[in-house]
């Protein structure tokens, strides 16, 4: 589905990554890990079109992917980022909304109501402004937002970042239940635990390549491997 | 003999636009009347961008680089100021064909200075008395707050409350700021007076006398001011808003006589526009200039003593320099903007007699070295 | 010196007229700063362009002409401007961007000194909306009732289509955050261009509204643009809350501080940009995000 | 010698710390841990003073110093270093130190001689650049040096000021393991009346470094006792695993 | 921090023998410009110290030369206190003027800073414009010249004036460099780098840059009072915002940050206008073009453009000849 060939990006003059290569398949879950710093916001950042490819290829659908952010948007990845960006001046509404209008396209499953039902607690906050939402609440914004552009691949930076153990619970059913139905995911996490009950696929990220590949059950059971590369 | 005259005046700036005006009065003047002379003229002009320091060194290379025998022109009263010592020590005669600060002509005056254009007072002073005579009682007053602002508003309260009148307000607005005079019409026609006298010129004239209309006083309040108010380079911009506006100039198109009628038909062919006052002060400013070069006056000193001898019968009437203070002696106009043909045109209501300004402190030396 | 209600309403009416047009500048400007971050010191020449233009198609098919087609044609410049320079302006630092308006300044005032020439230019109010109406017990110019009415009317517009529309919501949102807007598939660069131009066809209209009432000519452009930056700064860049605050600020203080204390007019409203910056460095209702 | 009373900070309606009261000996050195926007940054910047708390107060050295600015907290002895780096990005890491030594040291206002060349503040920055192995960028400006350089220039800036109290917030993050464990020897070559308080994600380091562990978790301390006693405690594991494998 | 490179040394020097050249041979008018010049250097420089060293774009360094050129008029002619006196007068009033304006302004920041220092500015402009005392509109004539004859120094000459002001140039420069090599001049750029850090290191922010503007305004007052006696006339147009504006658009020109940078941008710029204004009234528009040409260009100014182009050329073939090598910066990845 999306394919990152020895990609090497930054900010700046600083490079972040140093010819990094992974694989997201269809309909399957993958979990990008790693240290702080590792690169690993960098890379969804780099898929999104944030910040300039410097070498390598990024292919999505077997094309090479667009070369603006909304142009990649549009051609169906959807990605809530780590600092969960909801826009302070608009209400809860307006920012689904902006969303949602953009990409209500044929055969669409997300519909306002169906993320309604999803997180009903937006419901009850429909008229509130962006930064009158608990962390919690932004975080199910975010997510809710990024579900309602339909994407073909939805794309997490650190959904659990912030968020009582309670909503954690919560958001992980939800994506499970996402992921059961089909959704190809990208899932970026610090919380180790997290992230491999809900991945099919781990790559490990160290400074600015990959520097682990294998299943979610593979790291799970390799204490080596999560205690060089993850410090767990 | 060949003359140089340097021609001092903003081509750039808020008075670009009276600086060609005046050169061009100057240029018609000279090409009418060199005739009449032997000497030839070399002109040098220079832009003052309306800023004094920019004047002055423009006035010094004028005068020590470029060697000029005369110098014509000056615009504001400010550049005035900061010419002044500079023309006088050096002793080079200057012509204002603008300026009207009093002290030019006062405290401040010098044998080499002498002005062919108007004193601030000497425009305001006679609209005291006159308006008096027409049976207004009470004035409202209005200008920019600057020091001419000032001095055409004193001059003419003076001679107003002189003859009887009283003045029940009296603002003056931020200089070169105020565009909307909404507040101060509302303070006018609060304020009982009869009759509204102001001094504006420039596009401040323009926002005014558009401003006055659109708010109805013209009716129950007659608006009179100094002439720059209603000046034919700006009237035409205020319409039908300046129709009925009593004002005192010493020039209006429409004085009707011989010299008038040449003078205005020959700048009308070469401009293809009615000349205003700024253009008949460059042209009598050139108009001196020959008329001393006939004595056969050809330096510095020589033409600063023929200059302040000139007298010649011009578009604004018979003119001639008073020699207590250099300044112009020339009648007034009282004037009213009227509808024309297709454009707007003033009839003279009244011509006042040329008075003298008072010495106001000038001690004249007589023109040394 | 005793005035009776009529005067003050007068005064108020007064206040809201240079308000509104005060407003229909600073809008374009602190809208192109909220969404660009970008400091146009160039607007008050697109004002005095738009004047020039409205007064030359007035001349040439009568105001109405003017008022539709200056907006457009400032716009044109706009289109050309973003084109040519402030594009690849967009990424460089505010001072670079601050300059080259600047260098602006300068060129459009000598181009429409070439153009139109120094001397003052006017329009005739249009005769519908000439004479005075009676108005609150007070009779009033209809042209600034106008004016009035056109600047609330702009505000309206403006505060539905960035309050209540997807395309505000969607300016709103490339306000806050420009590389999420993106994300959702907003093509913000394309935004941006459009709301360049409509700022440029505000201050446009601006001038084309004010010719009447004023003269034009070639330095309102330069005298305008220090109201406008006060107006905005102490309303706070970027928000459409501040312009409108900063517009009445600024037309209260100069028309009341015209009849109430005349000589300290002019430095009056230094003062308050002052006092504004110094207990709230950065405006009343600054834009967040 | 650094010590909190029930400090108490929100945004509107987010409340961040909740009655946090800490008390650190002479010489301790303090590690903080919580998940993240538990409210430690927060409560770094309430202790240098850069945000002011809605209730509760500060003390350092027995002096009560909630009122006082930043830069006054600053002179008293307290320094930290940031989580995000906050450098000064034109100049050369010499600069760097030589700026915060030179405030130390009294000549950051001197109008007649330079800061730099005073010999206590070369001594300081010296030291220093030795201390948080520096040396060999020591001319180089900030921009040309890596991202794990920066980190030990960021915490070697808060150390040139000589402070009696030390903060600072994830001094490892971004920087690699090997430095990581230089900066772990840098920490235990700090003389030992340095009083500390760090805010760690690094378990190895934290517990390794730590004389006591606090744990914050929703601005409250959850937990403050002996690196030990933390190590066992169900409560930390569940707070950073989560608790949804219970499920 | 400022640093002497060997380029900055070496347009120093050429600046510095163009000047004494031209100072000696020019006629009258030359004279007059190259003062012009000089005056125009000296505000720059107080100017960049500021806004190139302390990320302080300040839009009242006009005004500020304006209150010193009324300060001095003032005194020495209203209030008839010696020149000399008159002089310190004008530079002790505009530097603690212009203390107090960046104490007030030292909180705002960028568009905010700009603006703040535009008020005050403004403030001073509207006021001297309106006041009668103050000579209004028409501004101050009879202004007298510094009495050097003790000395043996006429200056009310026009080369000894213009040797005067090149004298007087010289040592702001040299002042100016002492005020950004200081502790305090480091300090400055500790702030405009980083001014969070700054206080959180123990520095009082706000005095920090309160004293450099303060310093700063000192320089500019200095100017005025120069400026003052070089016209012998003042008028309130020289408090306006376009030339603060001016000012800034030669630091500019010459290279902000540079110091030696606005010295050429000044000269370019007078010595530009005089010539322009000479061929046409538009000249605005010419100078209108060149700055954003320049802007465009990316490079900081004239000077920003020639350092990019030959300092490091002529700084690395310098290093070799003393054999005096930086360390070269190891690349080293997290
Ligand atoms: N805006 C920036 N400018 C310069 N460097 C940056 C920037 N943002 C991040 N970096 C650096 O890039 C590197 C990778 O950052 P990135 O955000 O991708 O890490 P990450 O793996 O997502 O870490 P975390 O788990 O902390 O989110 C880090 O060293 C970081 O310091
Ligand atoms: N200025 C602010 N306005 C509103 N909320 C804020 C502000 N600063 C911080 N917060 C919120 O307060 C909470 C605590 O923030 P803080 O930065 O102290 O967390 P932290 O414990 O340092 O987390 P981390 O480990 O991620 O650094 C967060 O939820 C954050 O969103
Ligand atoms: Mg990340
Ligand atoms: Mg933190």
């Amino acid at each position: 589905m999306l394919e990152l060939n020895a990609i090497e990006s930054g900010y700046g003059e600083t490079q972040v990554l140093y010819g990094l290569s992974l694989e997201a398949q269809a309909g399957r879950v993958l979990a990008i890990l790693g240290r702080n710093g590792a690169g690993k916001s960098t890379t969804l950042k780099t898929i999104m079109g944030l910040l300039p490819l410097k070498s390598g290829e990024i292919l999505f659908e077997g094309k090479r992917i667009a070369a603006q952010p909304f142009d990649i948007a549009k051609s169906g990845i959807a990605y809530v980022p780590e600092t969960r960006d909801v826009f302070p001046s608009l209400t809860v509404r307006e920012n689904l909304e902006i969303a949602a209008k953009r990409f209500s396209r044929d055969g669409a499953d997300w519909t306002m109501e169906r993320v309604l039902d999803l997180f009903p607690r937006l419901g009850e906050r429909m008229d509130n402004g962006g930064t009158q939402l608990s962390g919690g609440e932004q975080q199910m914004l975010a997510i809710a937002r990024g579900l309602l552009m339909n994407p073909k691949l939805l794309i997490l930076d650190e959904p659990t970042e912030g968020l009582a153990p309670i909503i954690v619970k919560l958001i992980h059913d939800k994506l499970q239940d996402l992921k059961e139905a089909g959704l190809s995911m990208i899932i970026v996490e610090q919380n180790f635990g997290f992230a491999t009950s809900l991945a099919d696929d781990v790559v490990v990220v160290g400074k600015g390549q990959v520097v682990w590949t294998g299943s979610a059950d593979d790291i799970k059971a390799d204490e080596d491997a999560q205690h060089t590369w993850l410090g767990v | 003999e060949d003359i140089k005259v340097g021609l001092l005046l903003p081509f750039s700036g808020v008075y670009a636009a009276l600086g060609n005006e005046i050169e061009a009065g100057f240029n018609l003047a000279l090409e009418q009347f060199a005739g009449e002379t032997d000497a030839t003229f070399e002109i040098i002009r220079e832009d003052t961008e309306v800023k004094p320091p920019v004047a002055l060194g423009k006035a010094k290379k004028l005068i020590l680089q470029d060697d000029v025998d005369v110098i014509a022109g000056i615009v504001s009263s400010g550049v005035l100021g900061a010419v002044r010592d500079m023309v006088h020590d050096a002793g080079v005669p200057l012509i204002v064909a603008n300026a009207g600060n009093d002290e030019a002509t006062g405290a401040d005056c010098s044998p080499f200075i002498t002005r062919m254009s108007f004193s601030n007072s000497q425009v305001n002073r006679p609209m005291g008395s006159w308006m008096h005579e027409q049976g207004i009682g009470k004035v409202y007053t209005l200008a920019p707050d600057y020091a001419a602002g000032r001095q055409m508003i004193d001059a003419f309260t003076a001679s107003f409350t002189a003859a009887g009148g009283e003045v029940v307000g009296q603002e003056f607005t931020p200089f070169q700021k105020t565009k909307d005079f909404g507040p101060y019409l509302a303070q006018a026609k609060a304020s009982g007076a009869d009759a509204v006298y102001v001094f504006y010129a420039g596009g401040e004239a323009i926002s005014f006398v558009k401003q006055y209309d659109s708010f109805g006083l013209k009716a129950d309040l007659p608006l009179y001011g100094s002439g720059f108010l209603t000046s034919q380079l700006y009237v035409n911009a205020q319409g039908p808003a300046a129709e009925g506006v009593i004002t005192a100039l010493h020039y209006v198109p429409t004085i009707d006589t011989p010299a008038n009628a040449t003078f205005t038909e020959a700048f009308t062919a070469a401009n293809g526009r009615v000349p205003s006052e700024f253009a008949v002060q460059g042209y009598d400013a050139a108009r001196a200039l020959i008329e001393a070069t006939k004595t056969g006056a050809s330096d510095r000193a020589s033409l600063a003593t023929a200059l302040r001898e000139v007298k010649f019968e011009g578009p604004r009437g018979t003119l001639s320099i008073d020699p207590a203070t250099n300044n112009v002696v020339q009648p007034i106009y009282v004037y009213e903007t009227v509808a024309g043909e297709n454009s707007l045109t003033q009839t003279v209501l009244a011509q006042l007699p040329a008075e003298a300004d008072p010495v106001n402190g000038c001690e004249m030396a007589p023109v040394s070295n | 010196m005793a005035h009776d209600l009529g005067f003050w309403t007068l005064q108020a009416l007064n206040a809201l007229q240079l308000s509104m047009l005060l407003f229909l500048l600073s809008i374009g400007l602190t809208v192109i700063f909220g969404l660009m971050h970008f400091v146009n010191l160039a607007h008050g020449s697109l004002y005095a362009l738009g004047a020039y233009f409205a007064a030359s198609l007035a001349a040439v098919g009568g105001y109405w002409m003017g008022f539709f087609l200056a907006p457009v044609a400032v716009a044109g410049v706009g289109i050309l401007l973003y084109s040519g320079l402030i594009k690849r302006m967009r990424k460089s630092g505010p001072m670079a961007q601050v300059l080259v308006t600047f260098g602006l300044i300068f060129v459009m005032l000598d181009l429409t000194r070439i153009f139109w020439g120094d001397l003052a230019l006017a329009i005739e109010v249009p005769a519908l909306l000439e004479g005075r109406l009676a108005f609150l017990g007070v009779e009033y110019p209809t042209y600034r009732l106008f004016i009035i009415a056109l600047g609330l009317m702009i505000l309206a517009a403006l505060a539905f289509v960035l309050g209540r529309t997807q395309i505000g919501a969607m300016i709103r949102a490339g306000v806050d955050n420009d590389a999420m807007a993106a994300c959702l598939g907003i093509n913000v660069e394309r935004l941006f261009f459009v709301v360049f131009c409509v700022g440029c066809a505000l201050a446009g209209l601006a001038g084309a509204v004010a010719a009447p009432l004023l003269s034009v000519t070639p330095d309102m452009g330069l005298q305008i643009l220090i109201p406008t930056l006060i107006v905005i700064v102490i309303g706070g860049l970027g928000s459409l809350k501040g312009a409108v605050a900063g517009s009445l600020i600024y037309g209260v203080v100069q028309t009341f501080g015209a009849v109430l204390a005349p000589q300290l007019a002019s430095v009056l409203i230094y003062a308050l940009l002052a006092v504004v910056l110094v207990i709230k460095p950065v405006g009343l209702f600054p834009a967040k995000g | 010698m650094l010590e909190t009373r029930n400090l108490d900070k929100s945004f509107g309606a987010v409340h961040v710390t909740r009655n946090v009261s800490l008390k650190l000996e002479r010489g301790e050195r303090r590690v903080i841990l919580g998940p993240n926007g538990a409210g430690k940054t927060t409560l770094f910047n309430l202790l240098v003073g850069e945000l002011t708390p809605n209730s509760g107060s500060v003390h350092l050295a027995g002096a009560d110093v909630t009122a006082l600015p930043v830069a006054k907290r600053a002179r008293c002895g307290l320094s930290r270093s940031y989580q995000k780096n906050t450098l000064f990005d034109g100049l050369t890491v010499e600069e760097n130190l030589g700026l915060a030594a030179a405030v130390h040291t009294g000549n950051a206002t001197k109008l007649w001689s330079d800061s730099l060349v005073k010999p206590e503040v070369r001594e300081i920055v010296d030291e220093v650049a030795e201390q948080v192995n520096l040396m060999p960028y020591i001319h180089a400006k900030v921009s040309e040096i890596s991202y794990g350089v920066r980190r030990q220039l960021e915490v070697g800036v808060a150390l040139a000021t000589r402070p009696l109290v030390l903060l600072m917030d994830e001094p490892t993050s971004g920087v690699g393991p090997e430095m990581s464990k230089g900066f772990h020897d840098l920490l235990n070559n700090l003389p030992r009346d340095l009083t500390m308080l760090i805010i760690e994600h690094d378990m190895d380091l934290a517990f390794d470094v730590a004389d006591t562990i606090t744990v914050l978790n929703y601005g409250e301390v959850v937990f403050d006792g002996l690196p030990d006693a933390a190590r066992g405690s169900k409560l930390l594991k569940e707070i950073y695993l989560g608790s949804w494998e219970d499920a | 921090m400022f640093r002497h490179t060997a380029l900055r040394y070496t347009v120093l020097v050429l600046l510095a023998s163009a000047a004494l050249f031209q100072a000696f041979t020019a006629e009258y008018f030359g004279l007059e410009i190259l003062t012009e010049i000089l005056i125009l250097a000296m505000l720059v420089l107080a100017l960049d110290i500021v806004a190139g060293f302390g990320g302080m774009v300040s839009l009242c360094h006009g005004a500020l030369m304006g209150v010193g050129a009324y300060t001095y008029a003032m005194l020495s002619t209203k209030v008839g206190i010696a020149p000399s006196v008159a002089m310190l007068g004008a530079i002790a009033l505009t530097g603690a003027a212009s203390w107090v304006i960046g104490a007030i302004c030292s909180r705002s920041h960028g568009i905010y800073f700009i603006m703040a220092t535009l008020a005050f500015g403004q403030m001073a402009y509207s006021y001297v414009f309106e006041a009668p005392a103050f000579g209004g509109d028409d501004g101050l004539g009879g202004i007298s010249r510094l009495d050097l004859s003790i000395i043996g120094v006429d200056l009310n000459d026009s080369r000894s004036f213009a040797l005067f002001c090149l004298a007087i140039l010289g040592a702001v420069y040299g002042a100016s460099v002492l005020i950004l090599r200081s502790g305090l001049g480091r300090s400055l750029s500790g702030v405009m780098h980083n001014e969070q850090r700054m206080r959180a290191l123990g520095l009082t922010v706000w005095r920090v840059k309160a004293d450099v503007f303060g310093l700063s305004g000192m320089i500019a007052g200095l100017a005025g009072a120069l400026a003052a006696q070089h016209i012998l006339y003042i008028s309130p147009g020289l408090l306006s915002w376009t030339v603060s504006g001016e000012a800034l658009v030669v630091v500019i020109l010459g290279g902000l940050g540079t110091l030696v940078g606005p010295l050429v941008g000044a000269a370019a710029f007078v010595m530009l206008k005089h010539e322009l204004s000479a061929v046409t009234t538009y000249w605005h528009l010419v100078v209108g073009v060149i700055l954003i040409a320049v802007v465009m260009s990316r490079a900081n100014g004239i000077f920003g453009w020639c350092e990019a182009r030959w300092g490091a050329r002529i700084d690395r073939r310098l290093a070799d000849a003393t054999g005096k090598h930086q360390p070269k910066e190891v690349m080293t990845d997290a």
